[in-house]
């Protein structure tokens, strides 16, 4: 299992100290925007972080080309505009935090090490890519290989945690090595695809081809039906007692999980069977 | 109204008709059609050689209709501009659109 | 022209042991020093202070052709992290172990290099090869066929048509513009497509009724009989397992005097029982090399880090995949040969690991001969080539090498010569072993050295205590006589030359081949044959 | 007058023993081609075609001219195609996207994209057709169709082919396919496996999870009961040397490159009991040779984007389609290649709205919305140069007939030298 107790604790935002980025123009060409990283912006004036390298497709731009900056020198950052297409917030970060007002694009905190990043609106592909620590709070819904890792790569998300209010897309926490996803929607196929440890929570509905490959680790379904691939096999029903340590970290930090959750049956399966089958998918059983 | 499982993919035709040129009457024919199997067909009370509205989530496509040897449930369109208008650009992920396995009504075409 | 003053120079072919003396280039080539006139419109380059050496020489690694860019393909997770900009002059790239083709030039220009040759190319992707030769600037290069498996030849040898056979080889050099024979773990590969392997040197090729010893001897003799400038080049059989020393030495034995080079020595010299525990084998095999003058080797040497193993011993490669559960390439091709291809890491805590690692440098230190004993980490299975530099400064700093020693596992330690082995490379050895001995075994009469008439390829390194540093970033490069690279960085892209031979041959042996290539192959015998356009630069290096 | 031993650059089979009849600089007839092939060599357009650039016949200078004005004012230019042109132009190809910043993809991503994913977290045992020829025992086609997509296929590679160990040709095999409806292929075939539409994933799974020796609780997967899944992995084990063909069947369906990565686990794995290999079978001429000429040169073979000045690889945010239906290109030069025909609506309609350049020997779909069309000759009947078949071996592409239309490689260089100045 991975260690929710070390991932996330809520700092509230002094918002007269953030520095404010608003994107000055919607666009759809691809900018990437790497630099806006709380580590980047400690110690640098706003015109230090406005002459921070950003990419606004293939043309080298500084952030102040492309954004409105206020304020400097703070790790508490806020993002604004239409940024659907700006990709790499927060990557690398280790610390502080990114609140992001509306919908973010590609690559969102991506190999994150620290500090957190919430997401008012909705979340493009790769969110928390090989994310190795800190928190990712995701309002609406996540896309597509949500802290999975990159093509080609043994391991993805390495810690940390990923909440998502609303739903996630496919190859949730592909190759996943440690730490958390919480999606409370639902969640397309190949949840927890070749996931190596690691515990990956849906409260809707969790996709077919859960825990491909899985070698161990959690995958949690609250919705009390899931198709299950072949590869795995019946255990028990059993009231998981480590469940109800993980829910009331969820409740402390705001999240509504239902009680009957808490307290009930899951029915347990092991898999998957084509590797070492020491993960689990646990699936409310309502009855 | 049935819902049919939508296959596309290369035929004979299709590749014979591709050098032709792609406004050649041997293409549209190749490419413009569906194919169902005869159970499917008299049950929709459909005629082989008449032109059917197919619909998916992502858009629609009038084809003619061709009987042929498929599970029941399941159509089949060869790849070309039909498909096309058929399929959704979502690839999740990927970079491969979901090209086959789709949902797609047939109707006949009125008027 | 330019006058190369005031140099520590270094050229053993020609005896130059560190004295300073003047080097001159013009149009290309090494020419005598010319009178003051001449002088004052002469380019001067001041060496004071440096070493000048020529061009390196890399006689063994893997850069491109199929099974390279099979390993490009599937290693995303290699290039990732490791990218080169595009500048106005050179092109862009990815990858650490398995680099693209442009990465791979500059990179080998930026440590000194101007010749390398390609290990391994089945004939039937020679092709593709020299396409991606074309994409591969700054240096010379050369390509090694794969011939230990080849269906002709076993054919040959079964029916005892070796002249048949000889005609074929040269036939077959001239066809994928190669440059010299090369035998990988001869017939374990065929049998490999049956799923088995041979051990022994008397093991029986499935299919064939010939053996590894006849298919080295026979290519051996061919290899003579052809005057190739190059000997045949030998990855023998057994590889990477324990009491392959023992099958070296065999080996050596079998080749009855005959001129052979043995590459990546170091993953052949192993001590031990199959099967059982491993430990270094140096002792052994470098006694054999040292009483045989016949043989030249390379080391293939392990650099602890990430690398790609990637050969054309199929059986080898399944192996390693099996051991350490990593992703798998095969790669069986049709009458030739067959390949594979692992990712992995050497680790200075893994005990096997360090065996290798232990094992190559014993054989550096005891193989007395420096013009028999080369440079390599057989690119990019035991290390990168980018980590020569590092190689190097373990040869040279017994201080250093020792402190490397100490920091291995310490089972790998107990049972190892190496700690008692003080030799020390002089920069002079170092010329030889990555200069001057393998522009020899190779034949090339125009490289490795700076006598008159040499290519004008030549490396200036500042003398430094630190060798790593000394040789990972030379102060200038010159390829055909044009300042290439300055300050360890590439100023320019330039497009070397392929080097191959053309052995000449009876055309009668075409009416075989014609036969051959309806049963054997899926491909026509005029579609085979790489024509000459595929070479934009070439140089037809001849035989004797 | 007949010229011998041609490659046929329609398909990836690349067949290289066709005789084409060449007068009066026209392909009179054509021995040996399959009707695909027959078609490409008889149906060759061979007469004089100027660029077009806004609908208007130009001279070469003014449109090449025309060409990198729009590619060097767009901000996120995206080079796609390349499948059916010769390597020697794919190579410029990614030297111009290099130069420029653009992303640059190629057919692969439609076809065998989810191949390439699949390679690269599992790896690939496999081999040239020969090998197929000469030892194979058990042929297995999934999710493919050889007889309509490959015609000669069969014939000279897998399923008749007569070789060294394999004199009888089929009588020496057992051919299974997998696929999801009886294709004429499935009518070849001595098993044929019919799956429920998008199961392969689950079946492969299965598969290679009873090859392991596991229990499962399932009397069918996919369609297919669990007795006929394990014959198959009985025949897996005891032939002597087996290979599965696979298509887009698979790519394009459910687990894509989930599915090529169990695939080639369960091929990987047979290995501890005999010689087992895969393959895809690619589509166009010359689509391998796209995978191999933009590794050896970026590392990555297809969904390459240059933006930053190095090349970064992603599937599903560099590929053709995903660039054009989140609309985040604003120009686009197409090679060989017919989008407007062949991306799904939602992404080939963006090229209408953006400037579009195209290189191509025919009029095509996309050439009729483009602002610059470029016509070029055609790489294996008009102009020489190097194709890889679906097994990555490299062929000689001829030119049996003159052209007066620069080839590719020629018209890239143009536009790159006037990039550059």
């Amino acid at each position: 299992m991975g260690c929710i107790s070390c991932a996330g604790f809520v700092i509230a935002m002094s918002e007269t100290d953030a520095v404010t980025l608003r994107l000055k123009e919607p666009t759809t060409i691809p900018i990437e925007a790497d630099s806006i990283c709380p580590d980047l912006f400690v110690g640098r004036s706003q015109a230090g972080i406005e002459s921070l390298p950003a990419f606004y497709g293939r043309r080298k731009v500084t952030l102040g080309d492309l954004f409105t900056v206020e304020g400097e020198n703070s790790d508490q950052v806020i993002v604004e505009g239409a940024l659907r297409y700006v990709k790499k917030i927060g990557q690398r970060m280790t610390r502080g935090r990114v609140v992001v007002r509306g919908d973010v694009g590609l690559h969102l905190g991506a190999y994150m090490r620290g500090g957190e990043i919430v997401v008012e609106g909705n979340a493009g592909d790769w969110a928390g890519a090989h994310m190795q620590g800190g928190r990712i709070w995701i309002r609406g819904n996540a896309g597509h290989l949500l802290g999975a890792a990159y093509r080609g790569e043994k391991r993805g998300m390495n810690g940390g945690v990923i909440i998502v209010e609303g739903n996630a897309g496919r190859e949730v926490g592909a190759l996943m090595r440690r730490g958390l996803i919480v999606v409370l929607g639902d969640v397309d196929e190949f949840a927890g695809v070749r996931m190596i440890t690691g515990s990956i929570f849906v409260s809707g509905r969790l996709g077919a081809r859960a825990g491909a490959g899985m070698k161990r680790g959690t995958i949690v379904a609250f919705a009390d039906h899931a198709e299950l691939l072949p590869t795995f096999r019946y255990d028990c029903r059993f009231q998981p007692t480590f469940l109800r340590c993980y829910l009331l970290q969820l409740h402390a930090w705001g999240m509504s999980i239902d009680d009957d959750r808490l307290e009930g049956f899951y029915r347990r399966y092991h898999g998957d069977l084509t590797t070492l089958g020491k993960g689990e998918i646990l699936i409310y059983d309502q009855r | 109204m049935p819902k049919f499982i939508l296959i596309t993919g290369r035929t004979a035709g299709q590749g014979e008709a591709l050098p032709k040129g792609k406004e050649s009457e041997d293409y549209r024919q190749a490419t413009e059609c569906i194919e169902m199997n005869p159970v499917d067909r008299e049950r929709l009370g459909l005629q082989a050689g008449q032109r059917v509205r197919v619909r998916t989530a992502f858009g629609e496509a009038v084809l003619v209709l061709r009987e042929k040897e498929l599970p029941e449930g399941m159509v089949f369109v060869p790849l070309g501009p039909g498909a096309n208008a058929l399929i959704g650009a979502e690839t999740r992920g990927t970079g491969m659109p979901d090209s086959k396995g789709l949902e797609v009504e047939v109707e006949p075409l009125c008027g | 022209m330019i006058g190369i003053i005031n140099g520590e120079v270094y050229d053993p072919q020609n005896g130059v042991n560190g004295q300073i003396c003047e080097i001159w280039v013009e149009n290309g080539k090494i020419v005598p020093p010319p009178d003051l006139e001449k002088r004052g419109g002469a380019q001067i380059i001041d060496a004071s202070g440096m070493v000048v050496m020529p061009g390196g020489v890399d006689i063994h690694s893997h850069i491109v052709g199929a099974k390279v860019n099979a390993g490009r393909k599937f290693r995303p997770e290699d290039h990732r992290d490791h990218v080169r900009s595009r500048t106005a002059y050179t092109r862009s790239g990815s990858g650490y172990t398995v680099p693209s083709t442009f990465l791979t030039g500059y990179g080998y220009a930026e440590l000194g290099y101007t010749t390398v040759m390609e290990a391994a190319t089945a004939p039937l992707t020679a092709r593709h090869t020299h396409e991606e030769l074309e994409d591969t600037p700054m240096v010379d290069k050369g390509v090694f066929i794969t011939m230990g498996n080849n269906h002709f030849i076993m054919n040959c040898i079964r029916t005892k048509q070796l002249e048949k056979a000889r005609h074929y080889v040269a036939w077959l050099l001239g066809a994928s513009k190669g440059y010299a024979i090369k035998i990988v773990n001869p017939g374990g590969v065929e049998n490999w497509k049956w799923g088995r392997n041979v051990s022994t040197l008397d093991d029986e090729v499935i299919g064939f009724g010939v053996t590894p010893r006849q298919i080295i001897t026979a290519l051996a003799w061919i290899n003579d009989e052809l005057g190739l400038p190059h000997t045949p080049h030998i990855h023998g059989i057994n590889l990477g397992q324990p009491g392959s020393a023992r099958t070296t030495v065999e080996t050596i034995k079998a080749l009855e005097g005959r001129r052979a080079h043995l590459c990546h020595l170091q993953f052949l010299s192993y001590g031990g029982e199959p099967g059982k525990s491993l430990r270094s084998g140096a002792l052994e095999v470098a006694r054999a090399v040292n009483e045989h003058p016949n043989i030249t080797v390379d080391i293939g040497q392990v650099v602890f880090g990430q690398v790609t193993t990637m050969t054309s011993d199929g059986p080898l490669q399944y192996r390693l995949h099996q051991l350490t559960g990593q992703k798998w390439i095969n790669d069986d091709v049709e009458g030739e040969t067959g390949g594979g291809i692992v990712p992995m890491e050497y680790k200075r805590r893994n005990w096997i690991n360090a065996i290798q690692w232990i094992t190559g440098l014993e054989l550096f230190l005891l193989i007395e001969d420096p013009w028999r004993v080369f440079l390599t980490t057989d690119h990019p299975n035991a290390g990168p080539f980018f980590c020569y530099p590092q190689v190097i400064k373990l040869l040279m700093d017994r201080d250093y090498r020792a402190e490397m020693l100490e920091k291995v596992h310490p089972r790998a330690r107990k049972r190892t010569v190496l700690a008692e082995l003080d030799r020390e490379y002089s920069l002079y050895e170092i010329a030889i072993i990555t200069r001057a001995g393998t522009a020899r075994a190779l034949g090339l009469k125009n490289k490795g050295h700076l006598g008159l008439g040499a290519d004008a390829d030549i490396a200036i390194y500042r003398k430094m205590d630190d060798k790593e540093a000394m040789f990972a970033r030379p102060y200038l490069v010159l390829k055909d006589g044009q300042i290439v690279v300055r300050d360890g960085q590439v100023l320019h892209e330039y497009q070397g030359r392929t080097l191959y031979v053309a052995p000449s041959y009876d055309p009668g042996v075409e009416s075989d081949l014609r036969t051959h290539f309806e049963e054997c192959y899926t491909v026509s015998f005029e579609n085979y044959p790489v024509a000459p356009d595929y070479l934009p630069r070439s140089e037809v290096v001849s035989c004797t | 007058m007949w010229i011998e031993n041609v490659v046929c650059p329609f398909c990836g089979c690349l067949c290289d023993d066709i005789a084409v009849e060449v007068e009066d600089n026209r392909i009179k007839s054509v021995k040996r081609a399959c009707s695909n092939g027959r078609s490409v060599f008889l149906h060759a357009p061979t007469e004089a075609r100027r660029p077009v650039v806004d609908g208007k016949e130009v001279d070469w200078p003014d449109a090449i001219d025309a060409a990198a004005r729009i590619l060097m004012k767009s901000a996120s230019p995206l080079i796609y195609g390349l499948s059916s042109t010769a390597s020697e132009a794919q190579r410029k190809a990614i030297a111009l996207a290099d130069l420029l910043g653009a992303s640059i993809d190629s057919t692969s991503s439609i076809c065998h994209g989810p191949t390439s994913i699949g390679i690269q977290s599992q790896g690939e045992p496999t081999c040239t057709l020969g090998e197929v020829k000469h030892r194979s025992d058990l042929v297995i086609f999934w999710g493919c169709n050889p007889v309509e997509a490959h015609m000669r296929h069969f014939a000279r590679y897998s399923v008749l082919a007569r070789g060294k160990f394999t004199p009888q040709g089929r009588k020496d095999r057992t051919v299974v396919v997998v696929d999801v409806r009886p294709t004429l292929t499935a009518r070849n075939a001595d098993i044929f496996l019919q799956l429920r539409p998008g199961s392969d994933y689950e079946v492969l799974i299965t598969l290679r999870a009873m090859l392991k020796g596991a229990r499962l609780d399932v009397a069918e997967v996919g369609g297919v009961s669990v007795a006929q899944l394990a014959d198959l992995v009985e025949r897996m084990k005891r032939c002597r040397f087996g290979v599965v063909f696979f298509g887009m069947g698979v790519t394009q369906t459910g687990g894509k490159h989930w599915s090529i990565a169990e695939l080639v686990a369960l091929a990987a794995e047979l290995n501890a009991h005999t010689r087992f290999n895969v393959m895809p079978m690619r589509g166009h001429g010359n689509v391998a040779g796209a995978d191999c000429t933009l590794t050896w040169q970026t590392g990555y073979p297809f969904a390459v984007n240059f933006a930053r000045g190095y090349p970064q690889y992603n599937p599903g945010e560099f590929t053709a389609v995903d660039l054009l239906a989140r609309q985040e290109v604003d120009a686009a030069l197409i090679i060989a290649s017919d989008p407007m025909a062949h991306l799904p609506r939602q992404a080939a309609e963006h090229l209408n709205r953006i400037p579009t350049i195209v290189l191509d020997p025919e009029m095509n779909l996309t050439a009729r919305v483009a602002r610059v069309v470029l016509p070029t000759a055609i790489y294996g009947i008009s102009a020489v140069g190097t194709a890889y078949r679906m097994d990555n071996i490299p062929l000689p592409l001829k030119k049996v007939v003159n052209s007066p239309q620069p080839t590719d490689e020629q018209v890239l260089d143009w536009i790159i030298e006037r990039v550059k100045t």
